[in-house]
């Protein structure tokens, strides 16, 4: 569907693509829309768009247990997709791919059915940095399991401090859940040497991929983590989906969470068995529009030169701190040494809101406040920061606009 | 600082027709947000005492306060924010409500005027400046 | 976007409707499709598709906590599909009405947090006729919390034995979780009736409105049942959407569930504070393409003379059981009183699964086998039906086009 | 009935290439579902003391058992299903892996055996007829 672009100078380059976004063809309060948001959700590519409509304009159907063609089809493409996203994150195999309505929901998914099997004084360590979603989840489960939670706490230019970490994981720990890249600093984390420490110990490591996905190659294999949990919709696909990886043997010692249809083998009121991986985790209609347009999004992120890709948003990214750096208003938060495609910044004497507010009376659509991580502003002693976040359409130009609106917006107040 | 609750301009002074005025010579978001900025300005300061869970309103992504105090027939209401624009718009807000009797404040519609200001947008609850959970409460509290 | 149509002729009304719904314009296996198996899923009318595409193509950005002029505009979208579908089953206010990604989805809930507040030797009514998604989550939490099952039996011809439920009601009764109608025998249950008798004895009811709400005007106040739960894929609405309405009482007094980003108003270490109904139980981004879709289609079924629908899927569905009844091969499952847009039939000497892999060589959609219902097949002496299933779209043709095909492959083999 | 595995016609007697010729002649559904229930009406029957849990093939909407058997260095496979038409896709499937060796059951290629069968969509891992069960089962016991 989508050719390599090749051979092109940069800026048709980025012409070539931003076309595909339909999102980005738009005004907003009357300036072109700079859209600087893609760490809260990334646009959409037409063939996304268009592998939903051709899903419900010629092949919907409810999938599995197919007697007519319909369906046939719908499953078909349905499956499809679970081969895709095995493979894009080089899972061993397709059944260890599971299907939830987003990265929150993994998380949960894991909380509550591997969570079960922990007990009183088990240990949980997270970091200082998680989203709430790598958070709560947890607290929930060590209230009502009475564990223990352990923080690793950050180093002042906003990465994991690692010196802590082999103090902090014990042979009571159970669970390290850690985000792969932090949606407020950034920050790229070093999940290969966590998971190494971490199963010296005995515990099992689940990764938060939400930010990475669409910025990095991600290799489950590689990192060897226990799970890694992400959302379609941070990486060009449609809302409500999103994946659970694990380790089969996990998987499979793992109890049942929600229940219901197609996750069963026999029920009947003296007692029900349950069906295989990967169906043992999704009881119910599935997010057949959402499974088909994830496969899609993944079909384009792969049919796109990634290393180029990633080279423009480092490119951008040290373009825009530099900018930044040169207003004397400006602090940056977090300067880690890997950085991926999101900026934290504050404006001495200025609410973030107000900052927010102006720009986007400029077309420009930033985000300000606590990104979902309340813990990460109470460390850092700030109520909220404003964001500049990247995806794959994002150009100079683009960072040009928000730099001079921000210089207005300084002016201004 | 005082601890003592001070009557703002706004509804007292400054009613919601000097406002609709004063924008009605504005134009483009610059002169707009000027406006804004300036009004908030000159909102009364609500003591730090005031400034408790109690009176903080939920639904904003900053925060607001919202004090109010009925004599005899008519209300004053009291906030703060910590952003310059919310108080802007909070004193826009008050020029409506201050001074008036729950019924003139149930009746009051704000909607209208927020979009002869040419700030409908600002009131909508899909905004997370919390506006739109401060009209709210003082409707309830002048059911 | 949808004008009632009126003033035409059934042919003409028909033809308009099928016009609406772009996958029922195409050939399977060389005949043209006839799709008669909507109570697996609905097909999805032009404005539920188009809403979608809109959504992606101009409005796509996460909700709430805008700061730009995009997110402001995708939520009061996604918010105003609530004030939709609290207006639609009539419930008594918008934030009793929960996002979930599926009835399955809803019941699950309910079950695990609602649940998580019965004690041993509580009892949970169900009924022989449920679906496994309303039966598999009970049977979960009875056995995490020692609590007793109890089931409704049926009467001969396929209906709730109401002469069993007064003695089944006990004061230890807690929930009582029944569906509206019958995924396999289209029965029509007396809820009204059922809710009055369990609140007699303090228990509260869960209303399984899976296949109810496409076909009937849904009431939650009339009904004064404590939840209702539906999936939108049902209603000619997206995959990946559905809705828990609660009373608020109930809703309030639960425990979170699933926890993360948006359902929180505090989050530290020492301790978090979650948001007031419906965030509360909706953390995550949600499924935004989902809600605006389900949304649409509520727009679309109130648009049309849903009195005319009905009596329209009444016709068919009596004309369809006549024809049926003429063929001696046939035995038609149940015969509610009342019975809505379902039929299920065996055939003497055959398997169903044959019948139905014939069927659909001949472009006839239909399902077979046990419906995610198994213990009614166990009751009925059955190992699955053949099922036909209507939906607005549905004409006289697709009927005769079906008997047709029957009647072919009941000489063929 | 015997409680004897009787070894099937399908790949003794009858060859891939016989189950081919016979679907050559055949055009349109009706003469291909003819042939099929034909051949599955052709298979030896499971005697019931096998169709137990252990041999059920999961992932089926209709019931299906599995036997085998290695004899020095071919198999025999021992099927049946409560459908006629499952039957008959058996029979084709046994048509080509019955009395070959484990080598040659890895080798032959079945989906383009049942492409030419005119029966792709039958073996597809999307219907739910189990077929694509029974063969990844029979895959997975000869490695
Ligand atoms: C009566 C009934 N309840 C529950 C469900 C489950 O709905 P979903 O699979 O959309 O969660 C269905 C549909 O399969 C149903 O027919
Ligand atoms: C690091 C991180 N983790 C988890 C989440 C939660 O993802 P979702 O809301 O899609 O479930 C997000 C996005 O908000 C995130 O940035």
């Amino acid at each position: 569907m989508l050719k390599k672009v090749t051979n092109l100078n940069q800026e048709q380059n980025n012409a070539a693509m931003r076309a595909q976004f339909p999102v980005l063809q738009q005004q907003a309060n009357g300036y072109p829309l700079v859209y600087l948001d893609s760490a809260a959700t990334t646009q959409k590519p037409d063939p996304v768009i268009e592998a939903i409509n051709v899903y419900y304009q010629q092949d919907n159907a409810n999938v599995h247990r197919a007697a007519h063609c319909l369906s046939a089809r719908a499953t078909q493409k349905f499956e499809h997709a679970r081969d895709l996203v095995a493979q894009f994150i080089n899972a061993p195999s397709r059944e260890q791919v599971i299907w939830t309505k987003g990265a929150t929901e993994a998380i949960n998914l894991v909380a509550q059915s591997y969570g079960s099997l922990l007990n009183l004084g088990d240990e949980i360590l997270l970091s200082t940095m998680e989203h709430h979603a790598n958070i709560v989840p947890w607290q929930q489960l060590a209230q009502q399991r009475d564990l223990v939670i352990r923080v690793i706490p950050l180093t002042a230019n906003g990465e994991l401090d690692m010196n802590a970490v082999s103090e902090l994981l014990t042979e009571r720990t159970r669970i390290v859940a850690i985000t792969h890249v932090s949606n407020v600093l950034g920050s790229v984390n070093p999940i290969a040497q966590l998971v190494k420490m971490s199963h010296q110990v005995g515990a099992k490591v689940l990764v938060d991929g939400s930010q990475a996905v669409a910025h990095m190659p991600v290799d489950v294999q590689a990192l060897d983590c226990d799970f890694y949990v992400f959302s379609g919709h941070k990486m060009y696909g449609p809302t409500g989906i999103g994946v659970l990886y694990g380790k089969t043997e996990l998987l499979n010692a793992m109890p049942v969470w929600q229940t219901g249809g197609e996750m069963i083998k026999k029920v009947s009121f003296s007692g029900t068995t349950f069906n295989a991986l990967p169906f043992k985790f999704e009881p119910g209609t599935p997010n057949i529009s959402g499974v088909i347009g994830l496969g899609a999004a993944i079909e384009f992120l792969t049919s796109l030169d990634r290393v180029a890709i990633h080279n423009q948003e480092q490119v951008l990214l040290a373009y825009a701190k530099q900018q930044l750096e040169q207003l004397s208003e400006i602090t940056l938060i977090g300067s880690p040494q890997e950085q991926m495609a999101v900026i934290s910044f504050v404006v001495k004497g200025e609410h973030h809101s107000d900052i927010a507010t102006l720009l986007d009376q400029q077309g420009i659509a930033i985000r300000a406040g606590h990104h979902c991580a309340m813990p990460l502003m109470d460390a850092l002693g700030l109520n909220g920061t404003l964001r500049l976040s990247f995806g794959c359409y994002t150009t100079k130009q683009d960072v040009d606009a928000f730099i001079t609106a921000l210089q207005k917006t300084l002016e201004f107040l | 600082m005082s601890n003592q609750l001070i009557n703002n301009v706004f509804g007292n002074e400054i009613s919601s027709d000097d406002v609709l005025d004063l924008f009605a010579q504005q134009s483009g978001w610059e002169a707009r947000y000027r406006q804004i900025i300036l009004l908030g300005k000159q909102l009364a300061a609500l003591p730090d005492l005031f400034k408790i869970e109690e009176h903080q309103v939920d639904g904003c992504e900053s925060a607001a306060w919202l004090v109010a105090r009925q004599q005899d027939d008519s209300w004053q209401f009291y906030v703060a924010s910590d952003t310059r624009i919310v108080n802007g718009l909070l004193a826009i807000v008050l020029a409506a409500y201050n001074g008036q009797s729950s019924e003139k404040i149930q009746e009051f519609d704000i909607e209208e005027y927020f979009a002869e200001l040419g700030l409908t947008k600002q009131l909508s609850p899909s905004r997370s400046n919390g506006l739109h959970a401060v009209v709210a409460e003082i409707k309830r509290l002048t059911l």
